[in-house]
Parts: C-alpha cells; structure tokens; sequence
C-alpha cells in the first residue's frame, strides 16, 4: 500500500522524508564503507536490490480475489539486515514509483519510513524474538514476516491519519477509519506474505 | 499415448516495436513425424511455441488440436497442457526444484497422481533420457548438456502427445547432440511427436522429416529437400543452405551421384560415392 | 509489465537526449506546484501541462502514459473517500466533503502526471548519473545502477519459470499454485546471487577492484528549455493565485 | 598494440570430483594468428581461458606474456590485464550497466584515461564490433547476438593484444555468426591476437590458423588439417571431424580434387570441383 504521488499535505511530505533520512542515510554509510572495503560487494548488494524489487512483482495466489502482491521488505530484512534494507528500499520505492507509478517522489519519504524502516526492523526484532523463545527458523521468518507487513500497514495508515484527521473524532477516529479500510486486503496478504516467505526459506535451506 | 495433430491457424503473437512478431502463420504438425522448425534468431520460432503450447495465448487465430480450437479458459488450457509440452531453451527457466528426480515430479505430483505413479513416470522419464544416474544429484551441479535432458524429462513426465523442443542442441558439443538426438529417437518410438526448433541448417536436414521455416512472419512448411533447396527463401529468412545439400547437387551435376540421391550428411554422402576412382555410378 | 512500458517509453521518448537536470527541475516544479497551490486551478493546470509536454513534444505514447496514470487511481480513490467519510457518532460525510475529496483526487492526479512526465522521459541510466550531481555516494549511485540492470534479467526469469511451472500445471489448483509461488521465489533468489557471482568474474578483467564508475552520455542542458519551464511555472502559479 | 605472445606452460588448474580439471596443459598462442581452442563441453577450455587471462590462479605451471612469466599480484594481474581480455561465453556475465555506452566506457575509466581517452575508445570498439548504432539503447533492450558483441567491445575498447574469447559463436544464428567473424576479421587488422574457444569443428576448420583442442587435461596444437584430420585425437576429445575433410579426403582419393587441395567448407569445395562432368582437374 504505497501512497500516491501528490496525496499527502506538503508539510507531512517534508515531515516524513526528514524523517526517513537518519535511517537511509545510515544504510547508505553501511553500504559505502561495504563497497569501500570490498568493491565486488557492489553486485552482490544491486543483487539483492533487484531480488527485493523482484520479489514484490511476484503475484500471490488470490487470496482475495484482488492481485496481491508482496512488500518483500520483510524477507529483505531477514536476509540482508535492517540496516541496509533501508537503503535498498528507499532504492526500491525509487524504481517502483518511476517505473510502476507505484508511490511517489515526494511521499517516497512517508513510503520509506513504512517499508524501509519501521516494516524490516519490526519484522527483524519479530524474528530475533521468535528465535530468542526457541522458535525454529521458518516460524520465525513466518512472524518476521507477517510483522513486518502488518508494521508497515500500521505505519501507513497512521501517516495518512495524521495528515487526514477525522472531522469529528481527530486522528484517533482517522486512524480507525484507514486500519479498517485498508485491513480487507492487508491482513490476508500480511499472512500470504509469511507463507510466502515460509516456502521460500523451506527451498533455501533444504538446498 | 496415441499420436495427434496440432495445428496453428493465422496467428497474430508477440509485440514488438509496434508490430506483431508473428502475422498469419499456419503451421501443421504431422503426427508422428519428427518437424524442424527453422528460422533465425528473433524471427518468432520461441513466439510460435509459446502459441502451440498454450503459454502465450495469440492475438488472431487457432491453435488446433485434433481439429478442436484450444480455448485459453484454465479447463482448456489443462486439457491442452497434458497433450502438448514445451521444453525452453534455456534449462535453468525450468529447472526449479533442488535435486532432479523432484523436478522431474512437478509436473506429475501437480496431475493429482498417486505416489507410486509418480515414481514411475519420473523414472521413466529420467531413463528414456538416460539420465537416470543423476536422479539424486542437485539441479545446480548438473553440466549444461546435462540439465538440458533434465529439463525435457520433466516435460516428457507429463507424457505429451506432442514435445515441443526450443533450441535443444544449441550450446551442446557433438556428443552431447548425439546423445539429446538419441533421446528423441526413444521418446519418438514410445509415441510422441516431437517439434525442434533450431537455426543448424545442417542439423535439420540430418533430423527432421518435414521443415517449417519462419520467415517474414509467417510459416513456410515442406519437404527438407524442397524447403532446405529454396535459396530465395532461405536468403528471406536469414538462413544458409545445407551444405550437404550444396555438394551434393554438384556431385549429382558431375554424375557421381545417382540422380534421385538426397545424401543428408557426410556419412550418407561417402556411402552413395564411388569408393575408388572411375568407377561409374 | 507495465514496468516495462514505462522504461521503454522513456529510452524512446523524444526528450531522451535532453539533460536529466532540466528535466528533473521541470517536474520536480511541477510536482510542488501540485502539492502547493490550490487545487482549482492548480492541479488542473499542472495536470494539463505534463500531459500536454508528454503526449505533444516529449512523443511519449498516449497508451503507456493513460495506463501508468490510472494505476494509483484505486489507492487514490478509497484513501480519498475515507479521508471524507466521518465516523464521529455514525457514519457520514464530513464538512465540504466533495469540495476536500474533489482537492484529494486533484493534488494526486496532477502531482502523478508530474511523476510520469520525468519516468516517461527520462531513462533510470540517466537518472541516477544524475544523483551524483546531488551528492549522493558513488556507491548507493553504482548499488542502484546494477538493481536497475538486473531487475531486468530477474524479471525475465521470473516469468519464464512461472510460465514453465504452469505448462507443467503448477498452478492449477490454488494449494498447488502457493507451493510453485515458494519454489518461484527461492529459484529468483538463487539466480539473482549467482547472477551476482558470475558478474564478478566477468568484471574482474575490466578492473572492478576499482568500483563500478562508468561515463554517463553528454544531456548538455539547454537555456531555453529550462527558461520556458520557468516561465510556464511562473504562470501556472499566477494562473492559480489569480483565480483563487 | 603489437603483437604479443602468450602462452600456458603446464598448467595444473580447476577443481572438479577430487581432481584438476587442467593438468599439465601447455599451448603457445602465437602472435597475430588466428586460434581456434576445440574442446567437448567440460573439457576445461574455460578454466584455460581463465588462466590465460589471469582471473583464474593456476595451482601449478606459468602462464607467460613474452616469456614474463604472470604474477598474481594485485600490479601484476593489472598489467596482464592491459594486455589480454577475456569475453565469456554468457554476455549477461559482463553487462552490468544499463546503457551500451556507459558498460563499454567501465574499463577504459578504470585504466585511469581522461574522458575524451574513455570516449575515444567506446566509439572506436563499438564501431569495430559493428554497434555503433547501440549506443544509446539499453542493454536490456539488445538481442542475445547484439549483447554478445557489445559484451566483446567491453574487452576490446581495453585495447588488449590478445583477445581471448569463450564461445562467441554458441547460440547466434548462421548470419549472426558471419557478423561476429567479420568484426573478428576486422579487431585483428588492427593487430589484436583472437583466440576463440568453440566445440564447432566446422567452424574452427573454416577459422583457425592454428588449433589446439583441450583433451585429458592437456593441450595437443597443431595446424588445423594436422589436427582435425586426427581421427584418434578426436575421438579422445569427442568431437567430430569436420565434414570438409571428410568428403575432400575422399574427393581426393576420387581424382576429383587436386593432390594438395583442402577446401574448408562448401564455397571452397565448389571451386576446387570441376564444374562439368569429365573434365579431369
């Protein structure tokens, strides 16, 4: 649920980037001091760019009805740190709204904050503590994932009651009104997304 | 598996730069006879399968099996996919599952067959390939010639009436052809008709029974002799001459071959010359 | 993929050699003139001047532009509708909830239209050069360059073994067609790493020791293109402060 | 560029089921001439290559560019470089940017030249691999043959002396190939060494000067109708013997070809042959 070029209030625009860029800018630290020492990690870190990018063109059986379709931040932050996601996913939301008019460039903030940030380090602390209660691996990447989703939806249904406050009953009534909105198609893919990820680490381990 | 006619009829397929990619071809695939289909790279051969197969549904005409229109509905399209079965080119698009004797089971498990059947259809898939020795082997440790007969045992798992082969001696050396040729011998004599796309002239008119060139999009279809011997069309569809074809028609004009003489390779062209000097034919 | 039509658009569109810079500022203006200035007659202007540049100069083809247009327009539609519905004591329209829904769909119209003239215009291989400009690291410009080159070559495979998996019937049934999905997903990662591999051997003898730089084409940019985006912001604000 | 010689002196390398896939293999590329290197899949042309470029360290044996023998040193693998380039056999292994131009332009940056040195060069290998007309289009826009030859203007526009290149053939179709040799004709007018990997007799017959064909671990080299005319080394190798020499050896033997003729593919057999029956040659 990436929010439309042009839907939030500039100063929520200016709010939310300012906001996104500690993160970004510290994944970007991350990645430079990883290329600086080890160049040819420059591919293997556009790899998995392409695969985050990838994965969330991959369409998940109907589960709906509608065509779903992944974040792939979660799966990102289990295999490559949330730190770096928020690099590659800012990068990622980049590509999406330019070449999918998916998102936009100036709610690409807002966006990163929900996918780049608050989504894979949420569903990174789910699968640390799913691990840390002696979950096995694939339950763990099942929360880690579900989490991040759900995170994500959370995030974005709070940037635009924010920006959108209920006439009557403020940001908390908005807040209502987009979680219950939005939850008819999130909550399903939130679960296909942990299935998702379930089945692709079952793949990758049995290899 | 009994042998049956799949036919393409005025398709229009593929986008590109503004225009179709194929434009009214019709094509007949003559059941039980082994098709090349020849045609230069991006010339639509892949487009044309794609159709046959049903992966890419046309945007003008029929595909036809047995005289009845292929409907692109997912009950027609699962009828059609248990007859007809396309193996890609490039093995590594269908090689998905981690060891060989699982991916040959795809296609199988996924027909809603039993345990046991499956373990056989797989195994004979994997022996008609000669491939057996590598069932447990992981996909990724396969040589090229070898994930390349891996890949059409999993479409032959399905028992298709009618195979249909991209490209499958490209990027194989001599033995390795020789060897993929046998495996289509076999799978020819279990029943299935099998269509092999390929720009080899030579290795066409060694192979096939019946040659469809794609050539200005659309489909020109004969005899190899004919088709292969038609320099003008060739010239269109970017394509050389059989050199068998070149010398043999020389040695035929200097009176060293019989006159109805076809030899399709050098071993053929070496047993229809005289084998000492003077010696008259 | 719609992905692919907008790329394409922007390798073939009449504004591919213009600089990446000028462009950039025109629609960046663009944008901010949607999001800031009143809806009637901003958004409307804006709307009309992207549409008009990329259907009329910039030769970007009508079917690709009216697509990625509409896409955002679900999201667009429902988020503006909730924003107008009040749940305060019951279900009901908020106070000039047309007037605020009517802005809503606007602003987000307009600012997309704005978006879609630089992604319709302006190739990734000439945008991200550009970054450089901005101060953005070398590294995250070159990480971003080859997401962008392999993106490709993942998408490709992507649907080819999707078609494979359903030649084979691997999503005939829906039970059937979640398993493919995973095994779908761990086949696009595996290649993209071994995509990642080879390419570092591929590159080694051409010296990538040294980073991934390259030499982006010369887009010299042009004093009259960038006066008349200029003037045409000039009077689209005027335009709407006159009329507001 | 001058001409330089390059050459393999025993070398032990690759790793493959316990043991070196090379060992022992010694070849000498010499200066100017045309190499064709023969080799079943597998046979270790690759990890040849690899040596020879110096992206793959041999376990044992030298290589050696004008008798100075190659150090796998951070400046020694630098200047090896500057003199020998290696194009792979998949163009999407060397393709990382999205732009013709700006792939080309990524080794002549790293060499240290100023701009207009990098842009020089670009237009000069795009021009002589026939892509100048690419430039501007993006990589993933190119057919395979288009991808393939601006993978090889990549190397090229490192001004290397020696250009070895790994299947450039495989997969393009008859005409692809005949623009890929022509702009092979064309690098090596400008005083560039081509040693080009194939398992394509024909081809080699055809192309080479030289050949040397990978079998056992080793190298065996000699002159192509030496070589190719080996029944025993080839079989060793598995790989076939060229059709030419086949049918010319028994044209010889039939009077119909002059003692010392040894046409090399099917033009050169038709002008050697008599053009009417019973006129002696």
């Amino acid at each position: 649920m990436h929010i439309a070029e042009g839907f939030l209030p500039p100063l929520h625009a200016v709010g939310w980037t300012v906001a996104a860029a500690p993160f970004v800018v510290h994944g970007a630290r991350a990645v430079v001091k990883e290329v600086r020492e080890h160049p040819e990690n420059t591919l293997l870190l556009g790899a998995a760019g392409a695969f985050t990018f990838v994965l969330s063109a991959i369409k998940l059986p109907s589960v709906t009805g509608s065509s779903s379709h992944p974040t792939g931040t979660g799966a990102g932050a289990v295999l490559f740190r949330p730190p770096v996601m928020a690099l590659l996913g800012t990068v990622v939301l980049l590509f999406q709204a330019l070449l999918l008019a998916h998102g936009g460039l100036t709610t690409l903030g807002a966006n990163a904050v929900a996918f780049a940030v608050v989504g894979p380090w949420a569903g990174y602390a789910a699968f640390r503590l799913t691990h840390g209660v002696g979950g096995g691996l694939l339950p763990g990447v099942f929360v880690a994932l579900v989490v991040a989703d759900l995170a994500t939806y959370l995030t974005t249904s709070v940037q635009l009651a924010l920006a959108f406050p209920d006439a009557g009953s403020g940001t908390a009534g908005a807040l209502a009104k987009f979680l219950g909105v939005f939850a008819v198609t999130q909550i399903p893919l939130a679960i296909g997304e942990g299935l998702l990820g379930v089945l692709l680490f079952r793949v990758l381990t049995v290899n | 598996m009994t042998h049956r006619c799949l036919a393409a009829e005025g398709l229009a397929a593929g986008y590109e730069r503004g225009r179709h990619v194929l434009d009214g071809a019709s094509l007949t695939v003559p059941a039980g006879r082994r098709l090349a289909l020849l045609g230069a790279n991006g010339s639509g051969k892949t487009t044309l399968l794609r159709c046959l197969s049903g992966s890419l549904e046309p945007a003008a005409g029929a595909v036809l099996l047995d005289g009845a229109r292929l409907q692109h509905t997912r009950r027609g399209l699962r009828a059609h996919r248990q007859e007809v079965q396309l193996v890609l080119q490039d093995p590594d698009d269908q090689l998905f599952s981690a060891s060989v004797a699982q991916d040959v089971s795809f296609g199988p498990l996924n027909l809603g067959l039993g345990e046991d059947a499956v373990r056989e259809r797989v195994a004979e898939a994997l022996a008609l390939l000669a491939v057996d020795g590598l069932a447990a082997r992981p996909t990724h440790q396969l040589s090229y010639g070898e994930r390349k007969r891996v890949a059409i045992a999993g479409a032959v798992a399905m028992r298709p009436c009618v195979l249909l082969l991209d490209e499958p001696t490209a990027g194989l050396d001599p033995s390795a052809v020789t060897e993929a040729l046998a495996a289509l011998a076999r799978l020819q004599a279990t029943g299935t008709t099998v269509v092999m796309s390929t720009h080899d002239v030579d290795l066409a008119l060694r192979w096939a029974d019946e040659i469809a060139v794609v050539v200005d999009r659309r489909v020109v279809q004969g005899r190899p002799a004919e088709v292969l011997g038609d320099d003008a069309l060739l010239a269109r569809a970017r394509l050389d001459r059989p050199w068998a074809l070149t010398v043999g028609a020389r040695l035929r004009a200097l009176g060293l071959l019989p006159a109805g003489a076809l030899p399709r390779d050098a071993a053929e062209l070496l047993a229809s010359l005289p084998a000492r000097p003077g010696v008259p034919t | 993929m719609t992905g692919l039509a907008v790329d394409d658009a922007a390798w073939a569109s009449a504004w591919r050699r213009r600089s990446p810079g000028d462009k950039l500022l025109l629609c960046l203006g663009l944008v901010v003139c949607a999001l800031v200035l009143p809806a009637w007659p901003g958004s409307v202007l804006v709307a009309a001047v992207a549409v008009a540049l990329a259907l009329g100069p910039a030769r970007v083809p009508a079917r690709t532009f009216g697509r990625a247009v509409r896409l955002p327009l679900a999201f667009v539609a429902v988020g503006a509708l909730t924003a107008v519905v009040s749940v305060d004591g019951g279900l009901g329209w908020a106070p000039d909830a047309a007037t605020s829904a009517g802005a809503l769909v606007g602003h987000a119209l307009a600012g997309g239209a704005a978006v879609l003239l630089l992604a319709t215009t302006t190739p990734m291989a000439d945008l991200l050069p550009a970054l450089r400009r901005l101060r953005v690291p070398a590294a995250v410009v070159e990480v971003a360059s080859v997401t962008y080159r392999l993106l490709f070559v993942l998408l490709e495979s992507l649907s080819t073994i999707r078609e494979a998996q359903a030649a084979r019937m691997g999503h005939s049934t829906w039970r059937r067609s979640w398993r493919s999905t995973g095994l779908l997903a761990a086949a696009v990662l595996t290649r993209s790493w071994d995509r990642a591999r080879r390419m570092q051997e591929g590159l080694a003898g051409r010296g990538l020791e040294t980073g991934l730089r390259v030499l982006p084409e010369v887009l010299p940019s042009s004093r009259p293109f960038l006066a008349c985006s200029a003037l045409g912001l000039a009077g689209i604000v005027s335009a709407s402060l006159a009329v507001a």
